[in-house]
């Protein structure tokens, strides 16, 4: 288990380091490589978020899949909220309502949490175990199941199949 | 009222002194002798991308030794004056961090240390170098600490850090009076190719030197004034 | 010529900004102020072709040196009870 | 609007944040007040250093492939102002850092942020 | 072929400068904190991304940089927005007037405040 | 045309920042600034893209991403001092 955690933290350091440095020299590599091998031992032991990934086909799908999803979901948003900023009488009907989530891994709870921020008229304000409060630029509902189904099921659907 | 006027005084005289400084000043169109003497043999002499950090780590390694000492003691007088007693860890009532800072700041933490990393690694041939890159690690150090306010930082592997960079850092200077032409002289090792991430000589050991102790210096300030939180 | 422009209008932010850190009456509004003045700093330094320096005052101006601040501010406010 | 070149716009910004941060210092009673207008005459003379090594219509003086360099003389601008203030920005930090820690400490004495209750000096 | 993805990137580019300014425009016309935050975060961020995508199809040869700068942008800035918006509500900025509803007021009792925090 | 486009956008951005700094300005209360400071730090972080190409040179990328990162920690550590978290 531990293993998988620093193997995806040395990853994602590697390719930080490729994209940062843009060249494929094979002396840049090796320093490369063992910078994110020495920084993924020592900070391994700590940092368990990573533990929830799976390496597997349908995941990197999905990932890719949510990526589309999620980039519409924000060019809607802006339009909408642009359409309202720029409506002169102001039409916003504010306020914090409560949501449900399935999702229990802290890395899928932080991407649900920051694709709600991102998209139409939400912002989470905080989180708290299984509950999300929202505050609506445009209440739909206060039922909390209604909110749900409205806000967050677009993304738990995918993101469960991917953090399970 | 009189106390004003002194003050407006002050401003006025400062204000004469910069613009008599400054007037007739039209912008540069070339460079000066010096300044010309480092751009076109400065590549070839040091072989350094970075014109500044040829100026900083070799034309003008001194300066650069003076102003870590400064920032050396800086720090520790920093630590001296918040000394807390020892064991007395975090005992104070703070808000919980919320989780979503909590797991954000789990996964940029490396990252922010590579990118630090990378920044005085790569110094002799993208902007940055040991200062930059020893405040990025300091930064990350910091989102740390924000993060998760119960962790303990080892005051003792800051110091450790501190000192083996330090030492080195001096001692290189020394190995160049011994084995090239000077103090901090970078031909100990070989110029190696123009542009590429093993070149300039002891330039990127010394800035990976240098990038450690200031990001343990500026870290120990932090740490300090992170445990001296607590209520009186 | 787009240089100037951003240069004149980052020069009057920056002013407008320095003269808020020293005369706004709420401390924190003023601290904010000195870092947004560091920030536009770091840009001004970028146009004069200057990007070690930039970095240096986006990292240390701003980051750093605002953290200390508010490290400072907190532990007088904790003994003020 | 010839004479309107940016280290000119540059140099009068500094020149100004300078006057200000003066002026930050001598008005203001708070001790915060007094370190933040420390921190703003900083940065305006760091300013008025690296507009005064700009040269007009030239780059920085990085060496990759997009500076020619069998003509660096020509085509960078002055490296040296840009490596002081490298390290007077560092310096500076370790110095507000200081201050700082020196009001905190005053302030635990005598429990004031007013400059005006610390005169034992006066005469 | 390389002129036309300039100019897509060019339209991408002034798209993003158009998306930051409405977010400016938004931050200063909306009434209170919380849509201020919506306004602002959710503009600045997709201007911000449409610019530095419009420079990537303008000059491709930057795109490691880029899309890190992408990424990072994407993670970081809905963060900062959360935190602000839980530090706001803790100490009571209040909401506009035209609010319907503030569910996470009336649940003070489980509202963790000041708790001891745990040693990990 | 690309040139131009590219103006063009450079000063919508700077009208942006010129927006966000009468909220600065005025904004009732602190919290409202530090979103003003957070709009404004985004906005000039295209801006220095845009800088980075008017002078095409890659490095100034580098600074992009220092500033970034700078702005992000900047509003947590003002929020956490204003939750008394710090």
């Amino acid at each position: 288990m531990k293993v998988k955690n620093i193997a995806a933290i040395f990853l994602i350091l590697l390719s930080i380091w490729i994209l940062l440095n843009n060249q494929f020299q094979i002396e840049v590599m090796i320093i490369g490589v063992i910078l994110s091998f020495v920084i993924s031992i020592i900070m391994g032991s700590r940092i368990t978020v990573f533990n929830e990934l799976k390496f597997s086909f349908k995941s990197v799908f999905y990932t890719i899949w949510y990526l589309f999803v999620f980039l519409a979901e924000l060019v809607k948003s802006n339009l909408d909220v642009a359409r309202r900023v720029l409506t002169p009488s102001l039409p916003i009907n504010p306020g914090i309502i409560k949501t449900k989530t399935v999702l229990k891994s802290k890395m899928g709870r932080m991407i649900l949490a920051n694709s709600i921020t991102l998209t139409p008229g939400t912002l989470t304000v905080d989180i708290e175990d299984d509950i999300l409060y929202i505050h609506c630029i445009d209440v739909c509902c206060e039922d909390i199941d209604k909110a749900t189904a409205a806000i967050v099921d677009k993304f738990e659907k995918i993101l469960v199949k991917i953090y399970g | 009222m009189v106390k004003n006027s002194l003050i407006f005084i002050v401003l006025i005289g400062f204000a004469v002194l910069l613009a008599d400084l400054f007037v007739g000043f039209n912008g540069n169109t070339d460079l000066n002798t010096l300044a010309n003497h480092y751009a076109v043999s400065g590549p070839e002499e040091v072989g350094s991308a970075n014109l500044v950090t040829a100026v900083v780590i070799t034309y003008r390694g001194v300066d650069t030794l003076g102003e870590v000492t400064i920032l050396f003691l800086a720090a520790a007088i920093v630590s001296f004056l918040l000394k807390v007693e020892a064991g007395a860890s975090l005992n104070r009532k703070l808000r919980s961090t919320s989780e979503i800072l909590d797991t954000a700041s789990r996964i940029l933490v490396p990252v922010i240390f590579l990118f630090g990393i990378y920044v005085f690694i790569n110094g002799h041939l993208s902007p940055g170098g040991g200062f930059q890159g020893g405040a990025i690690i300091a930064s990350g150090l910091v989102l740390m600490l924000l993060a998760q306010p119960a962790k303990e930082v080892g005051h003792k592997l800051i110091t450790l850090v501190e000192s083996i960079s330090g030492i080195s850092f001096v001692l290189i200077g020394v190995a160049g009076v011994l084995f090239a032409a000077g103090f901090l002289d970078n031909k100990l090792l070989s110029l190696g190719k123009f542009g590429t991430i093993f070149s300039a000589g002891v330039i990127p050991i010394i800035y990976i030197f240098v990038g450690l102790k200031v990001g343990a210096e500026l870290s120990g300030i932090i740490t300090n004034l992170h445990e001296n939180q607590n209520e009186a | 010529m787009i240089n100037l422009i951003i240069a004149i209008v980052i020069g009057v932010l920056i002013l407008i900004m320095a003269i808020i850190a020293v005369h706004h009456k709420n401390i924190v509004v003023g601290i904010i102020a000195a870092g947004v003045v560091s920030l536009f700093a770091s840009i001004l330094y970028l146009l004069l072709a200057a990007p070690d320096v930039a970095m240096t005052e986006a990292a240390i101006g701003s980051g750093l040196s605002t953290i200390i601040f508010f490290y400072v501010l907190n532990k007088i406010k904790r003994q003020n009870g | 609007m010839e004479n309107l070149n940016l280290e000119i716009i540059t140099l009068i910004t500094g020149v100004i944040l300078v006057l200000i941060g003066i002026w930050g210092l001598l008005t203001q009673k708070n001790l915060i007040k007094i370190v933040i207008g420390f921190t703003l005459f900083d940065t305006g003379i760091h300013i008025i250093m690296v507009s005064i090594g700009y040269v007009k219509n030239r780059t920085a003086p990085i060496i990759d492939q997009s500076v020619n360099i069998n003509d660096v003389g020509n085509s960078v601008v002055d490296p040296i102002p840009q490596a002081l203030v490298l390290t007077a920005i560092v310096i500076g930090l370790g110095v507000t850092a200081l201050m700082l820690t020196y009001v905190l400490k005053m302030y635990q004495k005598r429990k004031s942020l007013e400059i005006n209750n610390y005169n034992d000096l006066k005469w | 072929m390389g002129n036309i993805l300039e100019i897509i990137g060019a339209v991408l580019v002034l798209l993003g400068s158009v998306f930051l300014f409405l977010g400016a425009l938004g931050l200063v016309r909306m009434p209170d904190l919380y849509n201020r935050i919506q306004a602002g975060t959710k503009a600045s961020t997709l201007g911000t991304f449409l610019t530095l995508f419009g420079l990537l199809l303008i000059i491709p040869e930057w795109w490691g940089k880029l899309v890190l700068l992408m990424t990072f942008i994407l993670i970081t800035n809905p963060v900062s927005s959360h935190v602000l918006a839980r530090a706001a509500h803790y100490i009571k900025i209040p909401l506009t007037d035209k609010t319907v509803a503030d569910l996470l007021n009336k649940e003070k009792t489980t509202y963790k405040v000041n708790e001891e925090i745990k040693n990990e | 045309m690309v040139n131009t486009l590219l103006f063009i956008s450079a000063i919508i951005i700077l009208l942006a920042i010129l927006l966000t700094l009468y909220r600065f300005i005025k904004g009732p209360t602190a919290p409202d600034r530090l979103v003003a400071f957070d709009v404004m730090t985004v906005s000039s972080l295209a801006l220095i893209g845009l800088i980075a190409k008017f002078s095409s040179r890659i490095i100034y990328l580098d600074v992009a991403i220092v500033y970034g990162l700078l702005s992000f920690l900047g509003v947590i550590i003002v929020s956490r001092y204003f939750e008394r978290g710090l």
